[in-house]
């Protein structure tokens, strides 16, 4: 089946997110504001602008059981909206909340635990903000996890118990912290990671296997295997008992992740198309793209992924288009013509950098469908058990 | 192209595709601003190590990586005295109209003769691959251009100098 | 000495900003303990004055800062001694000898890229295996370098992408052509990929 | 145009006209080498007063460039000099010839006006390297012309050939590297033989030719460079190729500029349209944005740059 794909902003998508029912969606288009859209018929309208922040919004995370939506931004701080109604015109509308995160640099990455009754805002500080709901004084309140981080934190992942906490961070470490917050949380049941978990325990710490980057951080659906991606052009999958598998891939390096099932991941990035790898215990590797429009790869080394191809068709029509583009292009969209290496068009569906994969659909435990947004402002929601085989010998 | 320089833009070619794997960077340093870390090297690990191709001494090129944003620097092939000041004229022709060249550096690095600063906000109004057949046509083309210039140069000096002398006969 | 003295107050203030305090709250703070009056009534005849107050503005205050991360901490140190890493230089290289007096490039390519030395202090090492590996790659067969590379494991392919940038950054060039590099370089880039470069990037383990 | 004129063009079109219709005029104008020149009529429509300054107007009339101006001009060249200026000529427009060619020969020799006072030091040259031939003398003198800031010529006879030298100035280091470029030009051009009459070029850069180098005044520095033209008696055989040599050989310093100026003109064009043809590339990077036609309310598009 052919992945959707929807071309929703002229503006690169920072990150999005979901509404619990999927008729809805939460973007950045790269700026400073929140862009709602609804699902209407085959397309998506923008509804609604939430703008509160006042630098570029990098994280949105939309609770599926509260439909809460919590946004991080590079202003430092991180505001939770609630759907009310407005006395006047008696519509819902998204109000916001201002969090005390206790962060003097950029916030990075944000998300809900599975609880929803705490969310993690990952930041520059070279810290970790853990919030919760203090109903005595009716605000959102901040601890803050530290030590050993040296670097910006890149991204973070909650462990299905709400207490343990994936952190990625531009110190090339993985971390599993706790994140046990006395007031909110029970006494967590013993895990692979440990048994006795105070705020901040460092339960496990794993370096990027060549000095990349930790872009994306994730626990398995069961919590007890961790996998991450880094800038090295790796993924590592971190079984805490037992090995640590690193993937050398040979492509560009991947900056999200998500897991599909205990045995399945998907990756995409740089590469600008979804990447399944799949394994256990005994070993990982990559399967293949999810994006079958890819030719095949290797044969063209460097150049793999892009292709000569005329630009015939592909630009605006009407006279005034053709001139322009030949004024300021030096192209003619009549003839196709000009030197043929000048022109090189990407093969996959994303145009550019993939920027997230998150669940979309999910079945029996699995999910069966995930969503992508990307740099080239496009949205596409891809089957996940629609492999191509063509590139996997990119993916050892 | 010549079979020479191939191996050479290709080299280019790929290490720009591998650098130009940028991202959204605010500054750990100072707060509230967005610098590009190459340039303002405040933070060590988000630097990377600077790689050199090269084809013989007197033409290489420099790529310096950083989270978000890339230093590019080309050095010319400059064969004599006439080739190193059409060199020098060109690139100062282009740096002053950097504005319009958003990719382009004012000043060059050192050692180098023309440099290019590419950050995360070029590669997101800009389509990567693009960008990167741009660097590849300027520099198939700059060679070329300057050893025109210079066969130009020297044709009309001997025109001129044989209608001056000739002259002399009348 | 009022000059004098309030630059001592400054760095030491700015010194034990230290790991919690932002360097722009500390600096913003600075602009309060000197005000500008106490300028006027500073001695003229202080010889330091001119100099100090001009010199404590350009102290790199954020070398104080303990967070930031130093250059040997981003990559774990090679456990070895050096006078130990050259002599399994010296080890590797006559080994390369005797396999390229059997011809086998693979094996003599795999023995120059295993362990190959890194990090501080141990240039002489380095600089012995570049030539080791510059002869291997000197005496191949351009037609032989798809099949040598393709037998090489994803380890020694990743460290012999680093020496081919390393030889290219070379300022002196030795007994090498470009043209060699730029053909190992383009090969190894068709089999082991753009990742494959971007792991010399991001690996500070330089050799 | 490759080659330049010798004559003034503002004085050969401005008499031509007031020939045809006298009318009262005052204008100043300049030519090569800062050569300034006023061409009034102070008295009456028909009496064109015509005068030059030139900076080095004291050698000149050293080498005798009155007698020649006297020569050419004859009663023209005034008593009484305007003041500021170095040289005039009283030209009665009611005296001048009427029959069409005569009256063009005229208005020519007018126009040579400068030329025709800096040919004092060439003149002179030619005419001592016939006597040093007919006596068997050795040298003659040095002789300095200082006709710009920092450019001067040096001419000097001996008994087979007359030496003519330039020194000129290159501001830029583009002009130096663009003028020895030329220079080689002339150096070589010799070779073909076309050309093989002509005189011989030498070209030094820097360092003044052994000739002149006990002469005060000579710079030794790298934006400076010596042209060495032999001239032997074949190029002043007659009056008519003397002629022809002089209006030629003082323009050469003007002609050499006007080419590297040229050069740098034509490279700047190409520059400009090389780098334009790169600004079309790099636009094709930018990701199309599609642009929906906006209309003003007076039925305008708007157009987003």
């Amino acid at each position: 089946m052919a992945p959707e794909v929807h071309n929703l902003s002229q503006t690169p998508i920072t990150c999005h997110a979901f509404s619990p029912d999927r008729r809805q969606l939460a973007i950045s288009p790269n700026s400073n504001d929140v862009q709602i859209f609804s699902r209407q018929g085959p397309e998506w309208v923008a509804t609604e602008t939430l703008s509160e922040h006042d630098k570029l919004v990098t994280s949105i995370d939309w609770a599926p059981n509260s439909n809460r939506i919590v946004t991080a931004s590079q202003d430092r701080n991180a505001y939770v909206w609630q759907e009310t109604q407005d006395p006047e015109t008696n519509k819902l509308v998204w109000k916001p909340t201002l969090v005390l995160l206790r962060i003097n640099r950029a916030a990075t990455h944000v998300r809900w635990s599975p609880k929803e009754d705490k969310f993690a805002v990952a930041s520059g500080a070279r810290a970790i903000a853990i919030c919760s709901f203090d109903s005595e004084n009716n605000w959102w309140v901040s601890k803050l996890l530290k030590k050993p981080i040296r670097s910006t934190v890149l991204s973070v992942d909650w462990h299905p118990n709400n207490v343990l906490l994936a952190a990625g961070s531009a110190d090339m470490k993985a971390r599993v912290f706790s994140a046990y917050i006395k007031e909110v949380d029970e006494r967590p049941a013993a895990t692979v990671w440990g048994s006795k978990l105070p705020f901040n325990t460092i339960c496990g710490e794993y370096a990027s296997p060549a000095g990349g980057w930790v872009h994306a951080v994730g626990f398995s659906p069961s919590g007890d295997v961790l996998a991450f991606v880094s800038h090295d052009s790796s993924i590592s999958i971190v079984y805490p008992t037992g090995p640590v598998f690193n993937i050398r891939i040979s492509s560009l390096p991947f900056v999200t992740l998500t897991w599909t099932s205990e045995d399945s991941i998907v990756a995409a990035g740089h590469d600008c198309q979804p990447v399944v790898f799949s394994g256990s215990e005994a070993g990982w590797q990559g399967i293949g793209s999810l994006d079958h429009t890819t030719a095949p790869k290797s044969a063209e080394g460097p150049r793999a992924g892009y292709g000569g191809s005329s630009s015939v068709g592909r630009l605006k029509a009407g006279a005034f288009a053709t001139f322009r583009d030949a004024d300021s292009r030096g192209q003619s969209s009549i003839s196709g013509s000009g030197s043929p290496s000048a022109d090189t068009k990407m093969l996959t569906v994303h145009q550019n950098t993939i920027t997230s994969v998150r669940p979309y659909e999910t079945r029996g435990g699995q999910v069966t469908k995930v969503s992508t947004t990307g740099v080239d402002g496009k949205l596409v929601i891809w089957d996940v058990n629609d492999v191509g085989t063509g590139g996997a010998s990119a993916w050892r | 192209m010549s079979n020479v320089l191939r191996p050479y833009l290709a080299a280019v070619r790929s290490t720009l595709t591998a650098a130009l794997t940028l991202e959204n960077f605010s500054s750990q340093i100072v707060e509230r601003h967005n610098k590009p870390e190459v340039e303002a090297r405040g933070s060590k690990e988000v630097l990377l190590n600077p790689l050199t191709i090269s084809r013989n001494e007197n033409e290489r090129v420099l790529i310096e990586p950083s989270v978000n944003s890339i230093r590019l620097s080309i050095k010319i092939k400059q064969a004599d005295e006439i080739e190193r000041i059409l060199c020098h004229q060109f690139t100062r022709f282009m740096m002053q109209r950097a504005e319009s060249f958003i990719v382009l550096r004012r000043k060059p690095v050192q050692g180098y003769d023309i440099s290019f600063l590419i950050t995360n906000t070029h590669s997101e109004t800009m389509l990567k691959h693009k960008i990167v057949d741009f660097i590849i046509q300027f520099m198939e083309e700059v060679d070329k251009e300057i050893s025109e210039m210079k066969l130009s140069l020297n044709a009309r000096a001997r025109i001129v100098a044989e209608s001056y002398l000739t002259a002399f006969n009348a | 000495m009022v000059a004098k003295s309030l630059f001592r107050r400054a760095l030491k203030e700015r010194c034990l900003a230290g790991p919690c305090q932002d360097l722009t709250h500390s600096r913003n703070k600075h602009k309060h303990p000197i005000p500008s009056q106490q300028y006027s009534i500073a001695n003229d005849h202080d010889p330091l004055r001119s100099i100090m107050d001009t010199a404590f503005r350009k102290i790199d205050i954020d070398i104080y800062d303990e967070d930031v991360l130093q250059e040997s901490e981003l990559y774990d140190a090679d456990p070895r001694d050096p006078a130990q890493v050259l002599e399994e230089a010296r080890q590797r290289q006559a080994a390369v000898r005797t396999f390229l007096a059997k011809s086998d490039v693979v094996g003599a390519l795999s023995t120059v890229l295993e362990n190959a030395p890194y990090g501080p202090n141990v240039d002489q090492a380095k600089e012995l295996t570049l030539q080791t590996l510059l002869t291997i790659l000197n005496t191949t067969k351009s037609t032989e370098i798809p099949g040598v590379i393709k037998s090489l494991s994803q380890d020694a392919q990743d460290t012999l992408m680093k020496y081919l940038y390393k030889g290219m950054a070379m300022p002196g060039w030795g007994d090498i052509s470009g043209s060699v590099l730029l053909g190992w370089h383009e090969k190894l880039t068709e089999i082991a990929g753009t990742g494959c470069i971007v792991r010399t990037m991001t690996d500070r383990r330089l050799v | 145009m490759i080659l330049l004129e010798p004559h003034n063009y503002i004085i050969q079109t401005t008499l031509a006209e007031k020939l045809v219709k006298p009318s009262s005029l005052d204008v100043q104008f300049v030519d090569f080498d800062g050569v300034r020149f006023h061409l009034s009529t102070p008295e009456r429509k028909t009496a064109l007063l015509l005068s030059m300054h030139i900076r080095c107007w004291d050698e000149l009339v050293k080498y005798g460039a009155m007698d020649i101006l006297k020569r050419e001009y004859g009663s023209l060249v005034a008593p009484q000099v305007e003041q500021e200026y170095n040289v005039s000529l009283e030209i009665d427009l009611d005296q001048v010839p009427t029959d069409p060619e005569a009256r063009e020969a005229f208005v020519m020799s007018v126009a040579m006006f400068k030329r025709n006072a800096l040919a004092a030091p060439f003149e002179r040259g030619f005419k001592t390297q016939k006597e040093l031939e007919a006596s068997g003398g050795s040298q003659g003198e040095w002789m300095q012309v200082h006709y710009r800031d920092e450019e001067a010529i040096y001419v000097q006879a001996s008994p087979d050939r007359v030496t003519v030298i330039f020194s000129t100035v290159f501001r830029e280091e583009t002009d130096r590297i663009f003028g020895k470029v030329f220079l080689q030009e002339f150096v070589d051009a010799r070779r073909q033989p076309s050309i093989q009459n002509a005189p011989q070029v030498l070209y030094s850069n820097r360092d003044p030719p052994l000739e002149i180098r006990h002469l005060p005044g000579l710079r030794n520095t790298e934006d400076i460079g010596y042209v060495t033209f032999v001239l032997s008696p074949r190029h002043f055989a007659n009056p008519s190729t003397a002629s022809v040599t002089v209006s030629h050989i003082q323009l050469f310093r003007d002609y050499l500029h006007y080419h590297i100026k040229c050069s740098k003109a034509y490279m700047h064009s190409r520059m400009r349209y090389r780098v334009s043809e790169f600004q079309k590339v790099l636009n094709r990077a930018k990701m199309e944005v599609a642009t929906t036609e906006r209309k003003t309310a007076s039925g305008r598009t708007l157009v987003s740059r």
